[in-house]
């Protein structure tokens, strides 16, 4: 074995293909910097995910820290792959909401399955056993046949992989306006169950211990799907087509159940799932969370093509993958468990106390870079915020009744942003596990018991871009109110959200603005009715050919209901009373 | 559904892998539930068909043991010609999540004990395809034999062609074998068996079993 | 030594084929006149270990027989090659 | 007079096949030794009303490109006759 350096690329061809990946020059000199040399191929492919805004949330996390995250019952807040809640009887609720906008509008069933793929992942990592699946969309102009098709891509793909699974999908909120012609939202939330004392991390930790692969195998799938996450769609975006990533949902129902099979045992020190940029991202986070260094060898990989590099192994993102780090001598015991569920099992390397990533592959050493930079020293910008100025109060009397009452309740009632979700959740199975108590449609939150209790959650997904784009911190409020109200509507008690921030290009100041005053609106509302984040994800970049999507930080919420026989649906009994409370 | 076998008989069931080649001692029912084995690549059940756990199954069907095949455990018994004819891509072409009502078509079988004919019940569909299919002499048959367990109908009880939502042969949702030993049926009697999930519609099947392996022993 | 056989799987004559009718259907409102009956099947591609263009034709055969066709419904044809 | 068109649309090679791996495991598990790679495709088939297979060949290509395959991640393949 070499322990050479990393063969660095020629300076002018770096600087070039450093812009190519998405760094800009100041970023790229931050490179030289830490590295005191130009970077070989794969090194700078490991700078450029790591420090793209999809994993680095370089432009939203100084605004992310002033979202509440702790509260009496809060076990995990961000920055795990998921949040953990207590939810009574030492058992907690784990959960997230994940984006695959810009998948989904390259390849509509693929990108949305693959997005319920990945957000299942994030939450058995944990050690939680998915028990629901909820989503988020936003559609372009319903009348466009490229909405249509959109639509029914999205809506099979998130069935297809959900259903296939075995994980119920229970609710969910669709919109349509044409600020989301070219860049769909789909936004996936998945919910699961776990002891409160058993919950898994992404933190390395153990000199020697081994770093173990498991899942499917490795293709070129996706490469620069991290990065083209974070760049705006070009009018040529067709042509700019990566290999898409496609989802093998049998394999994730088998990695879920291997997975947990081996977490009832203590032999898993660290477990993280290979989202984007998979093996790269997984392994600097473990590994930097733990402070300690990694070893990776390449050719021990489980490779699905021939003739991989490094590179590409390093930035595949092919899905059902996920890296452990297990006990010294367990080996033999987690490969048996994984064999017999017919998955792919490898130690790839193990972990050092250097402080580095060093990738090497057929006896070569292809990077060797210092953790510390790559993860919790990224680049981070507080970017121009203007706000958006306030819309002038309306008074009712200048609107004009140009329809008559019952004209406009009809008109509403048949608009798509209001009309009957049934053809969605009629495509969803919604009862998978024997658990759902209230179906889409049968209340204002999903209702899913507790297996062996009374107990169940309530949870539900919510935002109101409309009101974001008119004035983002009333906009922001009402997304988490809503979820609040929602939640409440049922008898059962909100304990915490999720959040998914889809937005446009972070480097506009009107768009930064929106972030901005969304987030601060959350926050005061998030406190004011006690309701935590714990976990959430940012999606920037949502325009195309320079028009933004309406500012959408979807919500999802979850509370907890005692007797899931009190949860209230929203079909009136005959002979009930019909009471409004609040202003209107 | 290990719930309502639970629910029904007072005990759990025993769990199978699919690896498995032989059933516990003293099996009395084999119930394969459903799940998107295999992802249903190729063809929903085709290769669970092929598993070794189902040579143990066939022979214990075939020594006249009680089997219960639901949603993808139907399509694995026609999959694997333990029951005739086999399940078609909805003829809507997508996945149907939704309630439906049964009519019970053959009352007095294992399955069934408890209903009258003709009783309808509420059940819950949720398959991508779950369109029977069987040729005209087959359904005959079947027909003709009093092997329907179950049709599509509406809430009055009319097997209707709005019912039959995925397009089935005659509305069928469910068939038995020969010896009314082994049923499969698309719909989940196993989600209405507690009034907290909706109704207990779907517990007389479970019920019927229970009087039905108490009285003959296996 | 690998050969390559193809096993086309189609729904038998008189099988409804819904999949086939859709897309029937969708090609007309692509704007595409004269399309008659639409047929959709499954094609699966295998690399056999095999030398003898018979008896891969054979093993295929076998394949199709038990596993990659549903006979009740399905027809099937191998092609080797 | 018609002519038939075969449109057969199978992933890209290096796509992810599924399908294709999850039949590879259940052929191996029947006892068939000596299976390489499997692939699973789709196959449709069209009556057109054509006389002339040059065009009809043309016509199912583009068939094929605006609705049949998914350009990104399959590939197709036209047969006339
Ligand atoms: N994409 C979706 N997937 C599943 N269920 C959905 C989806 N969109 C809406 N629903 C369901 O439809 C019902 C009505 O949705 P919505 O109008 O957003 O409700 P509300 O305004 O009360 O939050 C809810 O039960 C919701 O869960």
């Amino acid at each position: 074995m070499t322990t050479a350096a990393p063969q660095p690329l020629p300076a002018g061809r770096a600087r070039q293909l450093a812009a190519e990946f998405g760094l800009t020059p100041e970023e790229y000199d931050r490179v030289l910097a830490i590295l005191g040399r130009a970077p070989s191929l794969t090194e700078l492919g490991v700078f450029s995910v790591m420090w793209s805004e999809h994993c680095s949330y370089k432009s939203s996390k100084v605004w992310l820290r002033e979202l509440p995250t702790r509260a009496p019952w809060v076990i995990q807040g961000p920055g795990e792959n998921a949040g953990v809640i207590a939810i009574g009887d030492g058992l907690a609720a784990v959960f997230k909401m994940e984006s695959h906008n810009h998948p989904s509008f390259i390849e509509p069933y693929q990108g949305a399955a693959t997005g319920v793929g990945g957000i299942l992942r994030d939450v058995f990592t944990m050690g939680a056993r998915p028990v629901a699946n909820l989503n988020a969309l936003r559609f372009g102009d319903p009348k466009l046949p490229l909405t249509r098709r959109i639509l029914d891509g999205v809506v099979r793909g998130i069935g297809g992989y959900g259903n296939c699974v075995g994980v119920p999908t229970v609710g969910g909120e669709v919109n349509f306006h044409p600020a989301y012609n070219g860049n769909p939202l789909v936004n996936a939330m998945t919910v699961g169950i776990a002891r409160a004392d058993r919950i898994f991390t992404a933190r390395a930790t153990g000199v020697g211990n081994p770093v173990v692969y498991v899942g499917s195998r490795t293709g070129r799938d996706g490469i620069h799907g991290a990065t083209m996450a974070s760049a705006e769609f070009s009018a040529d975006a067709e042509e700019k087509r990566p290999t898409v990533q496609i989802g093998d949902p049998f394999t994730e129902k088998l990695l879920i159940e291997a997975c947990l099979e081996l977490m009832a045992t203590d032999a898993i020190v660290a477990i993280q799932d290979m989202g984007a940029a998979g093996l790269t991202s997984s392994s600097v986070e473990m590994a930097g969370k733990g402070g300690m260094g990694i070893e990776l060898d390449l050719d021990a990989v489980p490779q699905r093509e021939e003739g991989m590099s490094a590179y590409e192994m390093m930035l595949s993102e092919s899905q059902e993958r996920m890296l452990m780090i297990l006990k010294p001598g367990r080996e033999a015991e987690a490969e048996a468990i994984f064999r017999k569920w017919e998955l792919d099992f490898a130690v790839i390397g193990r972990l050092t106390d250097t402080g580095r990533i060093v990738i090497r592959h057929k006896g070569v050493v292809e990077a060797d870079i210092p953790l510390a930079p790559l993860e919790s020293e990224a680049p981070l910008y507080r970017r121009p915020a203007a706000e958006t100025p306030k819309p002038p109060p309306l008074d009712p009397a200048s609107v004009p009744d140009p329809v008559g009452v019952a004209e406009a309740l009809r008109r509403l009632v048949g608009s798509p942003d209001l009309c009957s979700r049934r053809w969605i959740w009629d495509q969803y199975d919604s009862t998978v596990g024997g658990q759902t108590v209230r179906r889409p449609g049968a209340a204002d939150a999903a209702i899913v018991k507790i297996e062996g209790l009374r107990r169940a959650l309530a949870l539900t997904t919510d935002c109101t871009p409309r009101y974001c784009a008119a004035d983002p911190e009333e906009g922001g409020k009402q997304a988490v109110a809503e979820a609040w109200r929602n939640i409440t509507a049922t008898g059962a008690t909100p304990l915490a959200i999720t959040d998914n921030m889809n937005f446009g290009n972070p480097e506009k100041p009107e768009i930064m603005g929106q972030f901005a005053g969304c987030i601060r609106g959350m926050a005061a509302a998030c406190r004011a009715l006690d309701f935590p984040v714990v976990s959430g994800n940012v999606s920037l970049y949502n325009e195309t050919v320079g028009r933004a999507i309406l500012p959408t930080p979807a919500i999802g919420g979850v509370g907890v209901i005692e007797d899931a026989a009190r949860a209230v649906g929203l079909a009136l009994v005959p002979g009930c009373e019909l009471v409004l409370v609040g202003e209107t | 559904m290990a719930i309502a076998l639970e629910r029904a008989a007072g005990r759990p069931p025993a769990m199978l892998f699919h690896r498995e080649t032989e059933l516990p001692r003293g099996t009395d029912l084999v119930v394969l539930a459903g799940g998107f084995s295999y992802g249903d690549y190729l063809r929903c059940g085709a290769i669970a068909a092929h598993s070794p756990i189902m040579r143990a199954v066939r022979e214990f069907a075939a020594r006249g043991g009680h089997v219960l095949g639901v949603c993808n455990g139907f399509q694995i018994l026609c999959e694997a010609q333990m029951l005739p004819g086999a399940l078609l891509r909805n003829a809507s072409l997508r996945f149907l999540s939704m309630d439906c009502h049964l009519r019970v078509e053959r009352a007095g079988t294992p399955f069934t004990g408890r209903w009258q004919k003709g009783a309808v019940f509420r059940s819950v569909m949720a398959h991508g395809d779950g369109n029977y299919f069987a040729d005209a002499a087959t359904l005959d048959r079947l027909e003709g034999e009093g092997l329907v367990a179950f049709r599509y109908c509406d809430a009055r009880g009319e097997a209707t062609a709005e019912a039959n939502l995925n397009g089935s042969a005659r509305n069928i949702a469910g068939i038995l074998s020969p010896n009314l030993r082994v049923l499969g049926l698309m719909p989940h009697p196993e989600d209405y068996v507690d009034p907290l999930m909706g109704g207990t519609d779907g517990l007389p099947l479970f019920e019927s079993l229970v009087d039905a392996l108490a009285a003959a022993p296996a | 030594m690998t050969i390559r056989a193809r096993v086309t799987v189609m729904p038998k004559p008189g099988v409804l084929d819904p999949q086939g009718k859709a897309i029937g259907h969708a090609l007309a409102n692509l704007g595409f006149a004269g399309v008659g009956e639409v047929r959709a099947g499954k094609v699966i591609e295998l690399e056999l270990a095999e030398t003898d263009p018979a008896k891969a034709k054979a093993v295929a055969e076998e394949m199709a027989r038990r596993l990659l066709a549903n006979t009740v419904i399905e027809s099937y044809r191998v092609e080797i090659g």
